[in-house]
């Protein structure tokens, strides 16, 4: 198969065309200019493809909900002060359980901050900034493959469960370019029931959030909460690196997992520390089994963030206690060299016995 | 033998509406209803209903419906439209909805000749949320959130929807009507033809603006808010309409249509439907 | 022309705009509560009905059928 | 192996097209191989430039640290950069332009191309990034001559033909600029 | 002192003017309209006092940032989507340190949901809903007295850290009437030196959340991070009820802890289980340590939410394993009875042992 | 002895303009610089910069300024103004953040007649996210999100701000201007000074629209993005102005002021002023 | 003493202002209490209804659960909440609307007061709310007669004198309406 | 009238848009790069200057200063 040099936001426009996307609305943001450029300039020729400079990121978000409502594969992107100008628009969706892909490509916040690669919206993202009880599935790519192949699979998760997928990288993930390879991606499977496309001579469907009934208001959030253990049972992707021999596991996601994966080389090749690597690729839902199983020979977990400390908490949680956590960020658009981490590590290491 | 020359339309459920007495949503719902059936389009028509007094429409309408949240419903409707350009797609708004919160929506989704329907209704007020002024509210004009009436300086000034977007080039019909006698009643069901027509003929974004009575939240009687409506509103909100199909002949825009071959993308779906 | 109405008393609301626009006065007001809770407009047979339908085009709640002979 | 360089300039001197044909090359020579540009308002009206990361095994980071090459195609970048090169590293100066020179002893081996005016001299200054991308390949010797020109005519894809002769004489030029 | 019987909304309305707010923008919704009516009817009387009734929740969100950077006193309110709407504005008024209180009367959600008491807005409110790493100081008040200090008291903190305060209260809390008494506020008293009112003669003055170099964002990152382990230290509220012998411990907020009260009191009244009330006051900063040090002695606890389990995560952070953990939840709006719970809690026991 | 008759204005900083050669920023930000000078009133003066090409304008001006979320300037201007009724309130924006994610800000601030000033640099393109489609992009213009051109039926038409916002009767004046002269320089430097007298007189709101060059994403040299101001965007966007002033005598308007006794709100801060 | 008591009438019928009027005399005999009125899209064009939850002790939970005592000013309400009243409860119709008869054997006592109709026999009809508070207050005597009185007049507030003697009386109509 | 300019090489950007709207090409086009990398543009002390500053009224980099005798 043959090998491609894109843009990590390149990437994602090009897996989304093939993965059968036919709707995308955005609205500029650095930086992730490079998706919406790519979508204008190839959806148009797609077969039934869409694109749409949306007014504003909220336009955006309504029309893939419409989109998506009436059948098609709907993307939107955006980076951190555009993805909360969504968060209604993710609720509703989430409540309306329409199949979409959100792709948030991070930069350093709050406010208006800055453009450079940070990891500050994790809360955001995993924990819905949008109001009331919902999850979406959170996926954290490391390198332009998983770019590739995450948001394909994205779209196909979208329709398995009827759910927002979010797509949460940075603007490193989103600037850089890699080898990779585009793999086929599923055709569409699922049921096409909740497809609104007029009634024809049948019954009159209803798509809605709306439920004023207290019961069945309750129930309706019970079930979005069964249907997310489902995909914590069943769709839960993470890797370990260096784990086996491990004195220490460093727990990072996205950029900041690539450039752990640097400083532990380093500490091998150094002789240093034994150091090993877990990674979540699904952020929410948190591989948290996954990590607790570790700690059962291992007592010192160092979570390693370009934020303050989110993903943190979903670490203590999965530990509870069973381990040491340590931290360490780099918040606001600050990238350490796998050097510096790899300092960073010793110390921690040392400083511990 | 008597035949029956008025009766409920074919295409609304059997729900009693839950509006107040004499609401305008109430006629309305009614005629749109009646025009679908007429037009013999139920089957390819969806429709936007708005967070707003409205927001249980689907109740009535026996048609595929999906809410939209408060005042997004063009942009709603421009993903259902662009994705089905040969659906029928209307958006359902109240003046809070289309005019305040969803003002860009309105704006963009018209400005860029969206070839969708908006229904309009203003009630000078916002209803659902209990009497709050909303851009259409008239000077002076007491509600909940203008307790001394609405004051131009401090609050602004009634907003024109009409007028404010039928100079844009992607607007190809837009017509103010009310409901305050059978002639205008009848009147307004001819604008609602009107704008489906224009989705027809793919001549883009096309709009009917009902000045309509809320005697709930002005806290008058049926018969006085008709009264209010004919004497105050339309000195501000003249009747009329706006009309730019002459300068877009079909045969141009219907290109629209064209850009996105659905027959094509969606093989199981066409058929379905005739 | 000759033509007569049917009045569901469930749906009226008692808006009485019907009452306003019939020429002939053939629907008076009520004074029973019906379940919504409304006193629902009746017909006064003593007047004639001529089928215009203005009563039914007026009427929010869709209570009137209108037939023609 | 496993390098780093630099490329780097203003605006519109094709500083990214010089490190992307470098990435796109090495890639073709089976090299992992990361590109990572500069973005957003950085470039905004300044400089421009972008990080090759080239090596038999995964890169960890894409951005530039220990940087073992540097092409400077005007002074403020030269500036910027110089104090990122990782000693006895290289850097290679538009010497057209850039009058300074690097406050660094420890790189001892410094290369001034005059790119520019070479560039000139064959009548079309757009090359000069290209002629530097000769004198580049030429010392480094990432990647042969003919995969870097043969990775280059996809990247300048849509132009025609007689474009791949210029570009071919200018790398040419530039590869033979530097004896050794 | 004279006793008043008000709405809640309306406390809160007259709260903030007694503490001096001047400046309140807003948007109509259900169920906190009777908070911005109040405004409408009262805050053009006060001196110097402005309403608005902006024309979305973004609006009010930005009106407000820039009369707080004037000087202002201000308030904003809105329910469960409106918040939503409100993350990109609560984050940039983070990032600029502007004092502001925001109240979030929530209803069932997600989505459009439904207009009744809920509790879901919980992640959104104590994690940052917005993008980037900040967080927010956010009370939960569960009585109208409560409303009524809590308001004044947002005011006073709002000033003292220059960040946003957030009332988390639901549609009953808005809702309901109950005697309460005003007490005196505090009069302004922290430093005015950030307000923008025209440079005079004098150095000009910048307020702003850009900061383009990494490395001075990362700072004014941890800035803000230490910003709110001093709040953490200093202003943690919560309270304790029959604890001292409590052999279970009910941990709940607002409205919901209203409701576990009465519970307590009829299990203690027809004595079946001795149970304690745990309450957080200030849910961000979490009264984690308070929490803990109850784990010492009492090892059941059980929470409960008007959601599918927010509040949980930061009591399984506090407990960190000490203790058990159970969880019951009425998401949706739906609102049980004290009896209701009293039978939820007597079973969660029984079944334990 | 000679004497300076053209220097750098007093009030702006000594930063090097971040802004490309040519771009219309730069001289916008000194003829603003200039009139505040003028009019003495530097100390009373409060702007809002953008996100956009401007968001550093306060590296710049010489005055107190604070930054506003993309599109939402004239809601904040509103919160200053109405706080500080006595101040000069001024929200710098481009086409992006006015008329596309803040039309709603924009014409509602508009629409209450919010007394404050905006300025508008019309450049027909994102230029800070890099060249992206603008509400004001030509018909048929290439920009990096419209690679075939401006589409009308796919991306609309360009919007005409003046056109649209100075029928509301919340506007006191409207003005649309240009730079690529010195004539039409100092015509906008006229423009701005009116604005700000609109605000001392309490007229409302008041808005001069700058078309403006952006060379670096139209891909042009300097010389030639003024000839495409002159020639393409001229004939979409004529010069010219709309000024309300007469209709509303200043007397009226100026209760604006007396509703909010600053003086007595904050005793400190108006003699810190002057 | 803890009770809880729901008024029930359409909109208009003032069953607010009947539930605020005793919350409010009961706050001023010193009682513990809770309003809670029904809001939002629930009104609209429907049944108005609030609960009084009134005690000795801190109230828990102000909404209708485990109700003593019903004030049902139309049908539909009867049918709506006739089934939250507790055994021995005590149900109050208004008898000049309401024509059916609530299905709940249990709830022994129950009063019909034809409060519309005395109200219009007073020549106004506005005041069918007080009269029926006023028989609600004889029956369960949760204040007095005159703190009852002394708590209307803020509430009513604005109205000029006359309308107090209005409501004086009617409310005394209602309060003498039922024997013992 | 006569008058001189000051050019502040270092602000300049070389739109020459100072040339082109001099009447007396008293600006010529520069080729030295200043640190910001253009070629800030020169007098021509041949041509005289009337001291109309035009050139600074359309420098966008206020690069220019303007004096009258
Ligand atoms: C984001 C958001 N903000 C506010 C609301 C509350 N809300 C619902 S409908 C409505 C306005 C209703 O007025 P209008 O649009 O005029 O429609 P009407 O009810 O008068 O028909 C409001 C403010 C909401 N549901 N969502
Ligand atoms: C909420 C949000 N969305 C998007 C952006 C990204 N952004 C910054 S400026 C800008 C538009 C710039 O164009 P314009 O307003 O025309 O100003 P110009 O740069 O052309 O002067 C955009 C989309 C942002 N900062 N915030
Ligand atoms: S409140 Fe007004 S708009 Fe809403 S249903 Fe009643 S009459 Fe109609
Ligand atoms: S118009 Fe309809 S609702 Fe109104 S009174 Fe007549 S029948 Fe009843
Ligand atoms: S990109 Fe355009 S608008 Fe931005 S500074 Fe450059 S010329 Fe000016
Ligand atoms: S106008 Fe100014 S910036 Fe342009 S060339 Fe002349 S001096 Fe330089």
């Amino acid at each position: 198969m043959n090998k491609f040099l894109m843009s990590g936001n390149n990437i994602i426009g090009e897996a989304a065309i093939r993965a059968g996307c036919r709707f995308y609305a955005g609205y500029p943001i650095t930086p992730q200019n490079e998706l919406a450029e790519y979508m204008a300039e190839h959806m148009r020729n797609a077969e039934g493809g869409v694109f749409i400079q949306s007014e504003s990121e909220i336009a955006a978000m309504h029309m893939i909900t419409g989109a998506s409502a009436a059948g098609a594969r709907v993307m939107t992107s955006s980076s951190s002060p555009g993805i909360s100008l969504k968060q209604e628009g993710i609720s509703s969706l989430a409540a309306c359980e329409l199949p979409s892909v959100i792709v948030n490509i991070m930069r350093g916040g709050p406010g208006m901050g800055n453009i450079r690669p940070a990891q500050g919206d994790y809360f955001q993202a995993t924990r819905g900034g949008g109001h009331g009880d919902y999850r979406t599935i959170v996926f954290g790519p490391a390198t332009c493959q998983e770019l590739a192949d995450l948001t394909m699979d994205a779209f196909d998760l979208a329709d398995k469960y009827r759910t927002p997928v979010m797509i949460l990288a940075d603007g490193m993930m989103g600037q850089m370019m890699e080898p990779f390879i585009f793999t086929k991606p599923q055709p569409r499977q699922y049921s096409e029931n909740f497809m609104l496309r007029g009634a024809g001579d049948g019954k009159s469907k209803i798509i809605r959030g709306l439920i004023l009934d207290a019961i069945d208001m309750e129930e309706h959030n019970w079930k979005l909460a069964r249907k997310h253990e489902v995909i914590a049972k069943n769709e839960i992707r993470y890797e370990t690196y260096q784990t086996e021999d491990a004195e220490l596991i460093v727990v990072a996601y996205g950029t900041a997992a690539r450039i752990a994966k640097g400083a532990l080389k380093r500490l091998r090749e150094h002789n240093k520390v034994k150091a090993g690597l877990f990674r979540p690729i699904t952020l929410c839902p948190f591989p948290e089994a996954q990590l607790r199983s570790l700690s059962g020979k291992i007592k010192d977990f160092l979570v390693f963030e370009m934020s303050t400390g989110q993903m943190l908490d979903d670490v203590r949680l999965s530990l509870q206690g069973y381990a040491d956590i340590g931290f360490h960020g780099r918040p606001g658009g600050a990238v350490p060299t796998p050097a510096e981490l790899a300092n960073v590590i010793v110390r921690y290491y040392e400083k511990k016995d | 033998m008597a035949k029956i020359i008025f009766q409920r339309p074919k295409y609304l459920k059997e729900n009693v509406f839950h509006y107040c007495p004499d609401c305008g949503h109430s006629i309305a719902h009614r005629l749109i209803a009646d025009v679908v059936d007429e037009m013999g389009i139920r089957g390819i028509t969806i429709g936007v209903p708005p967070a707003g007094c409205a927001v249980l429409a689907y109740n009535y309408f026996d048609l595929d419906m999906i809410e939209a949240q408060h005042g997004r419903g063009p942009a709603l409707a421009t993903g259902l439209k662009r994705t089905l350009p040969d659906r029928f797609v209307f958006s359902y708004q109240g003046d809070g909805d289309l005019a305040s919160i969803g003002i860009a929506e309105s704006f963009h989704a018209a400005n860029r000749g969206e070839n969708i329907t908006v229904f309009f209704i203003n009630n000078a007020v916002y209803g659902m949320t209990g009497g709050q002024m909303a851009p259409t509210t008239m000077l002076e004009q007491r509600t909940t959130t203008t307790p001394a009436g609405r004051h131009k300086t401090l609050d602004g000034y009634p907003v024109k929807v009409c007028e404010l977007l039928s100079p844009l080039q992607g607007v190809a019909y837009a017509q103010r009507c009310t409901l305050t006698s059978p002639a205008q009643v009848n009147k307004t069901k001819k604008a609602i033809r009107k704008d489906f027509q224009c989705q027809k003929d793919a001549l883009g974004f096309s709009i009917a603006e009902i000045l309509s009575p809320c005697p709930t939240n002005w806290k008058m009687s049926p018969a006085d808010a008709c009264k209010w409506v004919d004497e105050v509103m339309n000195k501000e909100f003249p009747l009329g309409g706006y009309s730019r199909t002459l300068r877009q002949p079909p045969k141009k825009r219907r290109r629209l249509c064209e850009l996105w071959p659905l027959k094509r993308y969606f093989p199981v779906l066409t058929d379905k439907v005739f | 022309m000759k033509g007569f109405i049917k009045i569901n008393k469930t749906l009226c609301k008692e808006s009485h705009f019907c009452i306003n626009v019939c020429p002939n006065s053939h629907i008076v007001a009520g004074n029973e509560y019906n379940t919504q809770g409304y006193r629902s407009v009746c017909i006064d047979e003593a007047k004639e009905c001529n089928g215009y339908a203005l009563c039914a085009t007026m009427c929010p709640d869709i209570a009137i059928e209108v037939y023609r002979e | 192996m496993a390098i780093k360089a630099i490329f780097s300039g203003f605006d519109g001197q094709g500083v990214l097209m010089m490190g992307y044909s470098l990435a796109h090359s090495a890639m073709n020579q089976d090299y992992h191989v990361t590109f990572f540009p500069s973005y957003g308002a950085e470039v905004r009206g300044g400089t421009a430039n972008c990080t090759v990361a080239i090596a038999e095994e995964k890169i960890a980071s894409p951005v530039a640290s220990e940087t073992d090459y540097m092409v400077a195609m005007n002074a403020p970048s030269l500036f910027t950069f110089q104090n990122k090169i990782t000693a006895g590293g290289v850097i290679f100066m538009n010497s057209s332009i850039i009058k300074a020179h690097p406050n660094r002893p420890d790189v001892d081996i410094r290369r001034a191309i005059p790119c520019s005016e070479l560039a000139e001299e064959m009548g079309n200054s757009r090359v000069a990034n290209i002629i530097m991308m000769g004198a580049f390949i030429k010392k480094t010797g990432i990647v042969t001559f003919e995969i870097y020109l043969k990775s280059l005519e996809p990247i300048l894809g849509s132009r025609k033909k007689s474009a791949a002769e210029i570009n071919h004489r200018a790398f040419s030029t530039g590869f033979d600029y530097l004896k050794n």
